[in-house]
């Protein structure tokens, strides 16, 4: 490959190119994923060009469409689905709760159902209620459901080409609508200056990223996928304004969870603040709160996400209902008593 | 009922030109977000929804805004909807498909408002209002399976309601012989529902048609459908058309709506009428522009 | 009334039957309810009989099922739908979290969708991994959906009753299985001779159960439903063994959140357990006690739920992956260090 | 492929004695939760599955027993996972409706299977392996939407499945004039899917009708269908038959397919084959009763 790959859409839809010359028995299913067209957010393009016969674009059936892709999983492929926007997932659900995720463990471990479904998912693009949520939260802790979130600081080609060549069983894989135009991080440069990354040998792996140079952080943010661009932005305003240095543990592995790198960090700091765009009532963040507090009885803790009501259609009402770098920096203040 | 031919002229027209201004506006950034136009399609809002009381509901889908209009929609209210202001038809919270007014009812999920305006014709069966249901669906949403529950259970209790699918041949960038198998007018049949197939894009041929429909719902109760098949002449939503631009300007020149019904009309009556609704327009995106955006008044429920 | 009501069941049927009364609006809908059978669960039994014209046994169609549900209730009816097995709620998510839920804010509150869907939920009566899920962890927090779940110390059929007749947005109202057969609980009698009982005057209200005469208690128990019943057999194991009294708090209302009862038992106790039969990842535990720890940072906390795994048809599986009596006292004195 | 007369009513027998025998348990209470007998619809298991190659993949429901036997599933494995014991098909996991065995699957979720079958002759077309899915289903299950995305699909993607519907007239307690509006034949036409309806309980008359049906799949490709009505003879599950006991009985004289079939039989082959069946039937619920139960190990995934 010698393109040069700046974008996380442009990781995205090579990652999923590699893993299709790689494997054969890879095979794409979703809506309007064929080209010219290469799906509703393009990270199909090109795929049905190579791979005609592998690329098979759908009827609106989102249900069906993850029903034949267990099938096809049971049988020897690696369906990647494509839902359009994430929204629809809903339609899906019974066939990733009641059949994709049971079969491997219900039927005595006697079968793998290796699909990865991908699908956008967030707002801020005034899409509306139907077309901007995060509903991810729903499909935490579904047992033998993986949940994936790409991110800038890692490969996210090389995260989805994991979830679809390794995988033993379903994966969500969901991309941020906002996480494709965003460079790939260049630590150390541009925006991200400041800032330090280490990133563990975890398959699907975390990311801590700290303040170059500083000893002591004093607070641990916890966020996956897009909310990482307004973590980090908050933390730069943290650590200039107030001389608060946050460190960001970013996960790519949703669901199981593991918590490893957040509880190292908050051995250290004692304060964690978790940010997700989801509506705050049960996301992601209630889960590793729960864990850090049942770990350790000394913590201060608070998450920041949406407030819990749809997503307006109106930039304005999307600015109040979901987190904002203000936001973040707002309730790290409280929980620190800055204010 | 509105019937003459200056006013299906006049809705036509009126849709046509919302959807040319939205579009417009898209591309000078002030709309965000999305919109789907439902140019090429007007005589089929016009012509089924003209044959509606009010007491009857419309449901309708992504590509609401004629249905809207034609239901009598305010398009100032539209234009500040799609705008996200506070004086949109739901106060910029649903935006340009998720609106309700009085009767009339979108959301952006394929397929589920189908059990929804199944439901609204039970109430009113239970009641013997005698008002029915009216619900708009594209070709490609026929892939979902809610619309087949329902369609079952619509025949089992003999619901009011009538399935109004608008086979513009495209779902999104999907032609409709890779979505759908078999036929839509069977498919129906299979269900014990009666389906009416029309190939036409005259308001005037639509119409009569519709009310013959429409009327045998009201006396007997009983679901029905409509198939028309259409045309859009713009792309699915903003700028994804990968359809052949040539084949597109053909179906045009055949298809037009407007062009079709507007030879009927004398110039005298047309050019007053399309002065007046341009000036609509105009006032509608101009009032919207200016309106206040939305807030949640610490109300979050 | 003069038959008198003895179990969980007869007083939801009860319930019912005097919302139909009560207001002809009231619709039911869903599979196999007319009598003689009357539900597959008995819930609805009589209904048909007394109202014919207002409940309609459904082809098995859960997604139009709730679909129709909300076109009723938008015009003008209370439609009460029953799913069978609360396993497949997953096919009429879209109905409930797109549909449903978002109406009323989306409509910019132009819209009520006034709904209740019934259904059982829970294990332990050997029906395998799609008939025994305790799937409402799935349904908390979503925006304008209201989660109730009544259990033996509250009137049940009252319950299910306001629900019906006074809801302005969409329940869902959870049934155990086997609380249906539960005796509704006679405080200060059998098995309830050590309690007290205080009801909060919440419209889905909320119990306090304490030990009678026991003036500091040392632990709070929260928990919902059917598993009540075991938090009661492990409170007065800890009392009579180990001298430790917990306070057991009761929701019925599960989302949206209100813990104030449950905090108000945390300022004395300072240390909490959840208890719940749904998998333990992000459950209501979850957020219980994320909310719990972000207000008060020097809590002992610890969540018992089942162990995140498909529900077995063998007992013996049940045993295992299923919370238990000895389960939640072990939790608990683990958390108080008694071991 | 087994087509002896014989061989036809020992896999009908089976099924019958397996059923009878786990509907005893139920009673003493060695069995908990809950059972579908497939007693009165042997004829549909065997006539279907006697036509299948080993490469070819039967997905079936939560009435299951019946299919598994006559794929030529183990009944003490069956047996055993009723009972939840470790040595059962998935080791006391699923139990009676979520089974698992070379290219046998079950599930319990009306309808969520008809699109994993079609998953599978998926992945045969892609590979050209020639094999086809076999997906059983109910009357009441054409109540699921999924089942008609997935007829869409198949004709739209000429999978090779065999849509399998047994129609016998009730789901649980709903009779299918209250589940089923149009015909069901005419709503796989309507999906472009060829559908051969059959009125029997003589494994006789299904078994060629199968074949026939199965080798049009084979050679060209196509999905098909065979709706067969039969006649259920017990409860839905245990003890929950609302229908009119006369009217059962007198179904069961007219169509039971053992009666039918077992008249072609001399006493001296059908004798000793139903003593055999009868001691594998005790020996397997006897083995099942003395296995071990299952533990996780430790094994929590
Ligand atoms: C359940 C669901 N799946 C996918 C989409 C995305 N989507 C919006 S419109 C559309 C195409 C609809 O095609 P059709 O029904 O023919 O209507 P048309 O756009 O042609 O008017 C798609 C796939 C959606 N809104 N809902
Ligand atoms: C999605 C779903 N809804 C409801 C049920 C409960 N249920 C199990 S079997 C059954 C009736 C099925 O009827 P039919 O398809 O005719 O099959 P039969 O039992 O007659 O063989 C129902 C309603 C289920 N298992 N799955
Ligand atoms: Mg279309
Ligand atoms: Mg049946």
């Amino acid at each position: 490959m010698t393109k040069t790959v700046t974008t996380v859409l442009e990781s995205l839809n090579e990652g999923l190119r590699t893993a299709m010359r790689k494997d054969p028995n890879v095979i794409l299913l979703g809506e309007d994923i064929l080209d010219p067209y290469g799906g509703a957010f393009k990270v199909t393009k090109g795929c049905s060009t190579e791979f005609p016969e592998r690329v098979f674009t759908t009827p609106i059936s989102e249900a069906a469409m993850l029903g034949i892709a267990n099938g096809l999983a049971m049988s020897g492929k690696r369906p990647v689905v494509e839902i359009m926007f994430g929204d629809f997932i809903t339609l899906a659900m019974d066939q990733i709760l009641n059949h994709a995720s049971k079969f491997h463990w219900m039927y005595n471990e006697s079968v793998d159902v290796p699909l990865v479904v991908r699908t956008p998912m967030g707002g801020r693009r005034g899409y509306g209620p139907t077309h901007s949520q995060s509903l991810e939260k729903h499909f935490l802790g579904i047992p033998g459901l993986t949940v994936i979130a790409p991110n800038s600081v890692i490969d996210a080609g090389d995260l989805l080409g994991t979830a679809i060549l390794e995988s033993t069983g379903p994966i969500l894989f969901v991309e941020h609508k906002l996480l494709y135009t965003s460079s790939i991080a260049k630590i150390g440069q541009g925006d991200w200056v400041d800032f330090s990354l280490e990133v563990d040998g975890a398959k699907y792996p975390t990311a801590t990223l700290g303040f170059s140079g500083v000893t002591k952080h004093h607070c641990t943010i916890a966020t996956y996928g897009y909310n990482l661009e307004l973590a980090k932005k908050a933390a730069v305003e943290l650590a200039y304004n107030d001389e608060i240095f946050c460190e960001i543990i970013v996960l790519s592995q949703l669901s199981p969870f593991d918590l490893a790198a957040i509880e190292a960090s908050l051995k250290k700091t004692k304060k964690l603040v978790t940010i997700e765009e989801a509506g705050l009532t049960l996301g992601w963040g209630s889960e590793v709160i729960a864990q850090a507090c049942e770990g350790q009885p000394d913590l201060l803790v608070k998450r920041v996400a949406a407030i819990d009501l749809p997503i307006g259609n109106s930039k304005a009402l999307e600015d109040v209902i979901l987190p904002s770098e203000q936001k973040i920096v707002q309730s790290i203040r409280e929980m620190l008593k800055l204010n | 009922m509105m019937s003459s031919h200056i006013e299906l002229y006049r809705t036509m027209y009126l849709i046509r030109r919302f959807e040319e201004q939205a579009l417009a506006e898209f591309s000078t950034g002030k709309l965000v977000g999305t919109t789907h136009a439902y140019i090429g399609q007007e005589a089929n809002a016009v012509g089924v929804i003209s044959n509606l009381k009010s007491e009857d509901v419309v449901w309708s889908n992504h590509r609401c805004h004629g249905h809207f209009l034609a239901y009598g929609g305010e398009p100032a209210a539209l234009a500040a909807e799609l705008m996200g202001k506070s004086t949109g038809i739901v106060g910029g919270r649903g935006g340009s498909q998720h609106i309700h007014w009085k009767n009339f009812f979108s959301n952006g999920i394929q397929g589920g408002i189908v059990p929804n305006a199944a439901g609204m014709a039970l109430s009113s069966k239970i009641d013997g209002r005698g008002s029915i249901s009216a619900v708009f669906i594209g070709d490609g949403t026929l892939g979902q399976g809610v619309v087949y529950e329902t369609m079952n259970i619509a025949a089992l209790w003999q619901l009011p309601i009538l399935f109004v699918v608008e086979n513009n041949h495209f779902a999104q960038t999907t032609p409709v012989e890779m979505a759908i198998a078999g036929s839509i007018v069977g498919r129906f049949e299979g269900f014990g529902i009666n389906a009416t197939e029309l190939f036409t894009s005259d308001v005037l041929e639509i119409l009569p048609v519709a009310e013959q429909v429409i009327g045998k719902i009201r006396s007997t109760g009983c679901p029905a459908a409509i198939i028309l098949n259409t045309h859009r002449f713009m792309a699915h939503s903003k700028g994804d058309d990968t359809r052949d631009k040539e084949m597109v300007k053909k179906l045009r020149q055949k298809y037009d709506p407007l062009q079709i019904h507007g030879l009927r009309l004398d110039t005298a009556d047309k050019e007053p009428c399309e002065a007046e609704v341009n000036q609509l327009i105009d006032a509608a995106f101009f009032h919207a522009n200016s309106a206040d955006l939305p807030s949640l008044n610490g109300r979050p429920a």
